[in-house]
């Protein structure tokens, strides 16, 4: 039916949907732009799930509790399943999962650049789950509201497990900062490298990032950047007071004027270097990600090769 | 007390060496939905050692909780199979291993599923549906990789070569195990040969593979595992996991 | 004092964590020549090792001996440069990585052979001696890959752009050294930079191979080895190292 | 001159040079069966030196002190360098190194049953350098005065430093023993697992060894393993009471009339089972020699084509 319709009348039918904030469905037409857009959204959402695996499983074989490795394992795990989850909403889109994975190998696609740094000790365990799941979340709550259906069904998902992370990560340092001195300083020392990466999480600031008007006008993103920020500024700064722990920033400090916590300038040359390829653990993400991908080449053909011979149908079946 | 105590240990320190080496498989597997599947076993593993470590440190008196165990046990002190010990190799090695170690693990849990500990009965029956869903995985992993690809196929068969030589010591009984078979709590591991041998046959069956040829790794003047006399590759993985524990002693996490 | 003491540690553990890279190696090499010769860079690196930690313990007055600060050091307390550090690769990547490190160390050696500081000066003088040979021995194999086969040729150019990123790392003054240097007790790092380049350039020239063009690893918050900020491989080297020293904090061996 | 002569005359000068305890030097004549029985005895020698490196280097990375670490590497090194000095006297035997490693890796030729069996704490390294050196002293001291020239004189470098590593091994014993209770409780666990292959290493009873004899006429083995294997539990068993550990033997005891120590029954079906090729490590030690053999190939065809292009002459001289 739609096929018939002039490309104006699905413009029409289209802006019409996002103005009504209800939801662009996968077999709906929409703009190119959008298309592009979205594809490139998701796709660096899932490869950001993915690359943030590596700097938390660092720390699983050497989880200092069962129960914290438990949680962390688990929590790992689940990374992967939002990969996974977000890749088919790719999918949807016309994305093809293998090409995404190609182009996140071959550094065409980014990532969230937050996983460019190294975990360095346990606290940074904690520390990620309080500070960039707290990031995260104030980036994807409004995300449910996406005008596309796929996503905005596949935050609401993700969000509330990225939530409960951020609560374990929190609630991990608690226990360390009421334990020995030495904990202490692991947090503080975590929260110290932590910090101004997970306000680079929010991207430039809105006078240099360009494409948030259209973004915004597609309902694809719902906040400014600076917004955002502001937002997470003001949630943590009492976290971080609650813990104990002091957030780096000498400038940090309530403005009751403006009802919000004023915080210092962030260090935007660095965000550039590690945007554009040259944070401390980059390379390394990559090279993993590549090696496992490259490693498991002779795995997927084989599968491939076994469904192709038996019509996806396995010949094993368990005797009971 | 003690017999029940070593017990423990010895099936917890199974489920905690294999799990750990599964974890280490973690960002390394060839798709997401394997790195999904390996993480799950690797916390089922986790899960029914915490259990078995817990009731081990109850039984035995010492009040030692699960951590006091994982981590401020000494290499001899570990009871574990030396095949959960292996080091990791390439993802046909991975499923050999799991194949082999599920198989084994499953016959082992449904008969204790039955014990006359009611504590070990129980963690048995949930560990049950857990490894068998194990099984299930690895077997089929067997099979497309044995019925692959050539290339598939002669790695598969290698890896089965690598992890052969630790199959009999699944099966041999320790004192420990021999008493509380006679005592009804634990099944006596020589009678899982036959059902082990049985879903083996099959699952290489389909699987295109042969059973492997490879002599049988002794032990050390005929101790193994269960003895607490490990693999040089033992010292490293302790090394790795007790590290931050280790570390800081007096904390809590 | 302090600085003194922290300049010690600095050299001491890259030649620690250096030589626990090349122990590592130990088995492994392509030839029975190679074992001897990297073991013998391991042992001297070893040695010079415990002259800086036990002048560095003595330095800072805590008197803590050089196994007190090999093995009972936390990961934030190594001041180490990253190279040191850096997981093992393939051949080519030691000898890319030796003929790098000790190019700039044989440089910061011939020039600390002059320092003020008579136990730094005589540490230094006998270190030359021995780095004028690891540097030789680097250099010789840098030239026979280089200039041996193609795939050889492929594999050392891949090899120097593993390590290359580490690089600048060298040549980045920390406060200490600069208070040092000011003091005449040791050189300003960056002072080492021309030798270097004009010893590496001739080496690739020899070797038919051209200057990686690699990007720098930046530090974290501008911090990196020397303040004891340290990459994802550092906490699995120290858990190995420490390991059998931390199981037995009473012991003496 | 001597190749002019006949065989018969070459034959009686070859018996009169052992005869009077002179060397043979590898441009001398000599049957081809010593001939051959030499390059097995050095060759296996050899391989046991590289084989020999890895139940020890396995400890170097986690030697807890540092003074311990630099003297077990210098041991392993010493060991390569044996290794490299063997195969060199069996290249005067007209052997060539590459195929006796080649014929190591494929299981044609053996090492000593003795590395077949895993380093499990440090205190094994403290054993090792106890037991095992003391035990190939015993074996190769009196190789010292081989008939063959060159692995004579070999033998009487290796000595040297063996007894060297054997006191630095006891004196670990001996400060371990004075450390703590953990420590003591290492150092007989080491001796429990090591007293029994240490008694194999002086291979089968006199009575199972038919090439004794012919190899005590060549004068290239000048004692018999049972008397050898004697003069180790006569110099070992008073070394363990000075330390205070137990040997695992409840048979062994002195005997005033015999003036040695009795000793009870070696597991020879283990011995075989170890020799042939079933202990507990051989797979291991091979896979791992192996390893590097096959992973050096590259490098040592590329040491090969510098060499060819350049006649051996390296092309980078040291700036000074």
């Amino acid at each position: 039916m739609t096929a018939t319709l002039p490309e104006q009348d699905l413009e029409r039918h289209f802006e019409h949907v996002i103005e009504r904030d209800q939801r662009i469905e996968p077999r709906d037409w929409m703009p190119d732009g959008y298309r592009k857009t979205l594809i490139r959204q998701v796709a660096q959402h899932a490869h950001s799930e993915i690359i943030g695996m590596q700097p938390e499983a660092n720390w699983i074989t050497r989880a200092p509790s069962l129960r914290r490795k438990a949680i962390l394992l688990a929590k790992v795990q689940d990374e992967a399943g939002h990969g996974l989850y977000l890749y088919s909403a790719a999918e949807t889109l016309g994305a093809d999962r293998t090409d995404l994975t190609e182009k996140l190998i071959e550094s065409r696609q980014k990532y969230s650049s937050i996983f460019n740094y190294p975990t360095l000790t346990f606290a940074d365990v904690g520390v990620i789950g309080w500070l960039v799941d707290g990031a995260a979340i104030c980036n994807q709550v409004p995300l449910c509201r996406s005008s596309y259906g796929p996503y905005a069904r596949g935050m609401v998902r993700i969000c509330k497990e990225e939530s409960f992370h951020q609560r374990q990560g929190y609630e991990l340092l608690m226990t360390m900062t009421r334990g020995t001195d030495a904990q202490r300083r692991m947090v503080q020392n975590a929260t110290d490298r932590w910090w101004w990466p997970s306000l680079m999480m929010f991207g430039p600031p809105d006078d240099a990032s360009p494409n948030t008007a259209q973004s915004m006008a597609w309902k694809v993103k719902r906040h400014t950047n600076d917004e955002l920020r502001q937002r997470f500024v003001d949630m943590t700064a009492p976290q971080a007071e609650a813990l104990g722990v002091t957030l780096p920033d000498p400038d940090l400090r309530w403005n009751a004027e403006r009802g919000h916590f004023d915080f210092g300038e962030i260090d935007w040359a660095e965000f550039k270097r590690v945007v554009s390829g040259h944070g401390p653990c980059n390379a390394q993400r990559l090279a993993q990600r590549r090696r496992a991908h490259e490693d498991g080449a002779w795995v997927r053909e084989a599968a491939a090769a076994h469904a192709a011979k038996h019509h996806s149908r396995d010949h094993w079946r368990s005797p009971t | 007390g003690d017999d029940l105590a070593a017990y423990c240990l010895m099936l917890g320190d199974d489920a905690l060496v294999m799990s750990h080496r599964l974890q280490q498989w973690c960002t390394s597997l060839p798709e997401l939905e394997e790195e999904v599947a390996v993480a799950n076993i690797a916390l089922d593993l986790l899960g029914q050692a915490r259990l078995l470590l817990t009731r081990g440190g109850t039984a035995d008196g010492s009040g030692r909780g699960e951590d006091r165990l994982a981590f401020f046990r000494e290499e001899h002190e570990y009871r574990n199979v030396r095949l959960a010990e292996l080091v990791n190799g390439d993802f046909a090695e991975l499923v050999a291993r799991l194949v082999v170690f599920s198989t084994w693990r499953l016959a082992l849990l449904s008969r204790l599923s039955e014990s006359r500990d009611p504590v070990l009965s129980a963690v048995a029956a949930k560990g049950v549906k857990e490894v068998t869903y194990h099984r299930d995985y690895a077997a089929r992993w067997t099979v497309r990789l044995g019925d692959g690809t050539d290339h598939s196929r002669g790695r598969m068969q290698a890896g089965l070569a690598v992890v052969w030589p630790y199959v009999d010591e699944l099966f041999a009984a320790h004192e420990v195990e021999l008493r509380l078979s006679a005592a009804g709590v634990a099944p006596d591991p020589s009678a899982l040969r036959d059902e082990f041998d049985n879903v083996l046959a099959q699952v290489l069956s389909a699987a295109t593979l042969s059973k492997p040829e490879a002599g049988q790794l002794p032990g050390v003047g005929g101790r193994a595992g269960r003895d607490g006399v490990h693999t040089e590759a033992m010292g490293y993985l302790l090394a790795e996991m007790q590290s931050v524990a280790r570390a800081h002693p007096e904390a809590t996490w």
